[in-house]
């Protein structure tokens, strides 16, 4: 089992989830992020004054797969979120040892999807 | 294509039109102000400053210039974070154009005696527009609280069209956009309703058209203009007819909140003067105003299964809308059924119309503002009567059928002329600088691509 | 049971009373307004319409409008995020359910002459009710005027009541229960002290009990009931004595700012003219609001070791609340002793009453508007002097105890009756709809179950 | 050091004019009021209370305390999130803290007839301030309103030095600090300018220096303190000229049109009096704001770009600030060029002059305040005309440039006194109790550490 | 030493902070995501248009643990999160090779508590 | 590859930001946590009643980085974030196996950076 981490552009989240539902990945927790990479933002100018933080918007994506989804699913987010432009975003694959349903308390690949 | 056929019916009425509103207009020296129609016929003494009314007109005046912020947040908590700056900006911006071309030109076009068509620049600079009262709009106020009330009407029409084109419009060409639909759509047509002979003020035989406090002016206008506008630049990118949830429904709610008490000036204000009038058109703005707002939660009730807050308010604006034409001349009843009215015809424009059409209205400024103001103009030929303004006229039900007609001419006048303008302008206006955002600036945001900032911090 | 023996204890009361007021009241042929004091006894002369009056009648009733989203901002700002909506929708649905009902009959009922208990109904539908100023209630303004002026108050005090039972309440049920309360409850106890001929405003050799802008009337009224609806519907699920922080504290501040702001129409319009009494009311209000935010912050400072911004605008609005029904009778002094006064014993009451008793009045309605509507009609009757209002009475450090009684004998009826009819209603509805939410629907949030929208988006 | 030498030069100024002032003005029982120019020199009849002036009094007297709430906003939406309730709740007791000052002795010491430098304390507790107009202030409202309308300026002026020391100061200092500047400073001032008698208000053969609704006594002066405040109290930590984006600008959106709302009763309300002059002041007052909000945008536009809301609604600010001496003087073209140059001004301030002098006016209360005060009073002396007020002055561009030299006067007193007490009151109570917080307290922000609460929930 | 993520409802955080409480787990961190499950949330209405992203409100817990507290920790999650209902939620164990307390750079086990 | 996950204070981004920067580490994503450890807060006070919740803002670093990094991306944080308090935080760091780069679909180290 792998947990897989992508950090995409948060404009692609709907072409992203429409192309995880046809690789038949469908459960998935999103959240917000600051991004720090190579793209350049707007820098914002406040009064005279350029913030230069330069943390950008963007959207984290976390799925748990079985070792067979892990190659569709990374398919499937290049595909929704590529634009071709700095800023496209990581996906980073880590070993997950256990999977635990909550509500059953069943375990493992049964429990991931 | 549509639209050029539109704007060819529109030349040949307004063509047909013209010569008899010449015939009738031109020799009537202004003729009495039906919609500002407070004024008793005075004796001809030197007209004097009455204190209580100058008081409600400085005060109504402040109250509806805090509507376009009002109507900022009404919109700005629409739409999604990154382009709430542009919905503020936007509506400030006009906030401050506005008032400086109201006092350098505007006024005078819209309101110095011209033509039937429009105002002279005579009172350019406010030159001849003192503190003494102008017998012909407000005997009792001094002219400039006449000129700086309707300062605040110039100010928020534009400011609603807003509603139809956001999320996508360059701001550069959207200030062009708006110097030049002030100019030549909303200060002539504030001319032909309100104006010293104007040419829908005495239609003759038919009598003067029945504005209150704008419904053509200004919702009608603002709300056709929207429709053309979203027309003409196209749907949001990645729109597909599924609605991005507003991102702040509180601030959604605030905007209506202060539009709602803005609005007590915006109609009772019109009144000019603190008298039975202006309590009469208090208490049918409210009136109106909940009644839409209970239909429309009503509607969603049976319709969705819930009422949503999203939902009352929209329904109570749309019933501002509606009541504002008719809020001089109808009583407390038929403003319930204003009110029932424009939300079972705005939801429909809403939830049905624009769907099935599929035009990208994106905060509904025609399904509001514009059906809303069509069904209170009519409704105004329907529910006048003099009991209530003397100096006004009865509608069909008070057995005046002439008067629906003399409303619809109104409506059909002000469709026409500021659909074709707007037609115009934009068509302009995108051949030399371009309307819409591009892609990417619109995808990243009118916030950060258009004015460098942004709203909300994440971290501190 | 306690509840029970409330409503024994209240009949038995109310039968006491009855009859000397019936003799008392039947004969008397509308006594003079004591509340609404303004009015001196003019010659029978036509009355006229003094704009100056109207002005800020209207002024007043359009700030008054603006205090119910101010509430709605001010609760919440309190509560859970998944509950905001749910707070602002109350708010907003009562704004058009008691705006229509008061025009259909809610005045009537609470206005028109009728028996010592209620109105009639021949003002329904506001027939009879026109623009011109009538006598007993304001002789220099539209009777419309004063009706729209009382709808604004006919419409917050139900939303008061909300505070109690925020984050718990089936809508549905919600809608029914106003609709009830507004006319079983708030109709009778306005008509009580402010009718013609209502039984609080000549209790014979007693005089007629003081409540200039509504201590007993809104403040006692909505924090029974609110009280009465805590203990019936039961503590929030998950209610451990802990309080959960206010979601938006800005948006509490916005509210409170609002409500101070809104204020100023309440108490000091109800002097009905701008007239001396308007401005002693004004500036007692704005006095009491700033000694009661202070009393507070300086005992959280002594308690807590830190002062709030909550427990400030909390203070705040307990002193306005409490200086409502002597704001027309009381001179600076006093009204800095009422501020002291109403945030010392509303702070016991939040701080240890409640979480000593352990009820769950969620947002503090009974703890702010009930322990500070009794002690502002309590302390009218200590401070109240003719020097400030000729129309009014003298207080017990004015030379006058009786005043004392009758006030208590107001804050005693108000209490028993709201207290006793809340749980009537209460019961009949729980009986036949439900009134409190599933579990799931609380878990879930009443925003989107009761609702199907939520308040802030995440992402977008 | 530099300070020391100002208080040095500040001294021999007044020194200097003192003598000159006493011979003159000590004799003259209350000369006319010239800021307050409105009353008409009235035949000795018994004053009569007018409902129309009253009730625009009282409705402006709503408007400005509502704008430190609206402040409130402007300013908590800039800060970072974790100091936001420092802001609300250091506003907000002001409200509370000065209504009650006021009536005690604050408005005694301002406007009692004392000498030329103060008033005395005949009128503490309001005693002898009664409901029957006093005819050096307004002869046709109860002198309770002119207070109560002078009270929300003393309110909203202490209020705005907070911009200059956000996000660093303790709590209990700031109350102290408020405390004693309110008195010694605020109220001495009030009285050179606006109080019977005052030193500021007849410079003998230099006339009187004209300051309409508060240029001098309001905006330079709390401009001016938050120079030095900022100066004595050094940078936020962590600040390195970098500026922490605003972290809600909606917020700032919303305080700002407060502002703008509110600043009607401001500058239109000081003509106490619903007359042809508050209509100009009105005119006045929206051109200017309208006109610096449009500069700045541009201004934006030229250098940075793209033009910003934040920018727009500091222009617009600023307007009003720099309008506030003239608004009852001048004209509406003469509005439009104060409206220019007010930008102008403060965005070289803000964007060049503040960066480059090093100095941390958090939110630009310097920057914005003082600067735009003192180009409003200096513009008056250009600007003002008979015309407008007949009671007034002519300006330079009007023929007369003493009035040029009597504003600068007013400007150099003010900001004199203004600095020298400021710098006097930090440094004793900088000995005694401290006034800045610790470095822990700062870094984890001021809501936490000073007020033991949180804005913002994030999870619920 | 391993990272334990919880996904629950956000209403059951305060039963399963008392219960790791219980289990002698007190450090935690946590934060709000955005879920998309089989669980199906109420479908929003917006102005008559349906809004159909589903993306529920969850709270994510991350808790380091030494391998010894690894089971403790999953049955009070388990404990204080579950309600029998789709949408209680997922623990996924990661394997974690270091841990470093900031304060002291002290690494391993004993940064951990 | 590992993956770096640290939780700082607030106000020390900027800090670490820096240290990072000297680091040669460009490339991170931030966002906002809750943490519940051994530092004990300001404890709030609502209407008189003390609100017990007890969870910090934080802010959660993640930061991909290739093994040679590791011990230059956890000196930088270490130097950035410590004041020697209580709060100061922690640093977790987990094996990682893969890295995509969504832009060019490159994989593995290059992707990293
Ligand atoms: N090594 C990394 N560790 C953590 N986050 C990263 C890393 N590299 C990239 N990111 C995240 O991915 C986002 C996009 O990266 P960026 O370099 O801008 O684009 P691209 O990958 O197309 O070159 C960044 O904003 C950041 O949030
Ligand atoms: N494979 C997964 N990867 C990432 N997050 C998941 C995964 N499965 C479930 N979740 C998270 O857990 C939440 C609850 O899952 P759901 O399927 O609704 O409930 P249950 O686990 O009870 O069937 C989801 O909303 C999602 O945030
Ligand atoms: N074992 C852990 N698992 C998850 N988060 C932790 C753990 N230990 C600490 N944290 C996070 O680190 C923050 C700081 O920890 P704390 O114990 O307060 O400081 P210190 O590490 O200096 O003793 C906590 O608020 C929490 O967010």
């Amino acid at each position: 089992m792998k947990l897989v981490i992508a950090i995409i552009q948060p404009h692609r989240l709907e072409q992203v989830k429409a192309e995880l539902y046809k690789a038949e990945v469908n459960l998935l927790t999103v959240f917000e992020v600051l991004g720090h990479g190579r793209q350049k933002g707007v820098a914002e100018v406040y009064r005279g004054m350029k913030e230069t933080g330069n943390l950008l918007h963007k959207v984290c994506l976390e799925i748990a797969v079985n070792d067979n989804f892990v190659e569709p699913t990374i398919d499937a987010i290049v595909k929704g979120a590529q634009t071709g432009e700095t800023g496209d975003g990581k996906i980073f694959v880590l070993p997950m040892e256990r999977c635990i349903r909550i509500r059953t308390r069943e375990e493992g690949t049964v429990a991931i999807g | 294509m549509m639209l050029v056929r539109l704007a060819l019916v529109a030349l040949v009425m307004v063509g047909a039109l013209a010569p008899g509103l010449l015939a009738e207009q031109t020799p009537a020296p202004l003729a009495p102000a039906v919609a500002t129609a407070a004024a008793p016929p005075v004796a001809e003494a030197a007209p004097k400053v009455d204190s209580g009314d100058t008081a409600w007109l400085l005060a109504s005046s402040a109250l509806v210039l805090f509507m376009t912020p009002g109507l900022a947040f009404f919109y700005g908590g629409m739409v999604r974070k990154k382009n709430i700056l542009s919905i503020l900006m936007q509506c400030m911006i006009l906030c401050c154009l506005i008032s400086v071309q109201w006092v350098l030109f505007g006024y005078s076009l819209a309101f110095s005696p011209g033509n039937w068509f429009i105002g002279s620049l005579d009172w350019a600079g406010l030159s001849g527009v003192g503190l003494e009262p102008f017998k012909d709009y407000s005997a009792t106020v001094p002219h400039q609280a006449f000129m700086i009330f309707q300062a605040m009407f110039a100010i928020i029409t534009p400011a609603l069209i807003i509603g139809a084109f956001a999320e996508r419009i360059k701001f550069s060409a959207f200030v062009a956009f708006m110097v030049l639909w002030a100019t030549f759509v909303y200060d002539p047509v504030a001319h032909w309703v309100w104006g010293a002979g104007g040419m829908l003020r005495d239609l003759g035989s038919l009598g003067g058209a029945l504005d209150f406090a704008g419904g053509t002016v200004v919702h009608i206008n603002a709300g056709v203009a929207g429709f053309v506008m979203c027309l003409c630049l196209g749907k949001r990118r990645g729109f597909n007819g599924k609605t991005n949830p507003p991102h702040n429904l509180p601030f959604v709610v605030l905007g209506a909140a202060m539009l709602w008490f803005g609005w007590f000036g915006f109609n009772s204000g019109s009144a000019l003067a603190a008298n039975g009038l202006a309590v009469s058109a208090f208490v049918v703005t409210n009136t109106a105003a909940a009644m839409a707002g209970l239909t429309w939660a009503v509607l969603e009730w049976l319709v969705n299964g819930k009422p949503t807050i999203f939902g009352t308010v929209t329904g109570a604006v749309a019933g501002l809308v509606a009541i504002t034409p008719a809020s001089g001349f109808v009583s407390v009843l038929p403003a319930i059924l204003i009110g029932i009215g424009v939300s079972v015809l705005c939801f429909l424009a809403v939830a049905y119309l624009k769907p099935k059409l599929g035009y990208d209205d994106s905060l509904d400024a025609f399904g509001v503002h514009g059906i809303g103001g069509m069904w209170g103009a009519l409704a105004t030929g329907l529910f006048a009567s003099k009991l209530v303004n003397d100096a006004g006229a009865n509608g069909l039900f008070y057995g005046n059928p002439t008067q629906l007609l003399t409303q619809a001419i109104a409506v059909g006048a002000t469709i026409l002329y500021s659909g074709v303008c707007t037609f115009i302008i934009y068509k302009v206006l995108d051949a030399v600088i371009g309307v819409r955002a591009t892609e990417k600036d619109e995808v990243i945001g009118l916030d950060l691509t258009q004015h460098r900032e942004g709203a909300y911090t994440i971290l501190e």
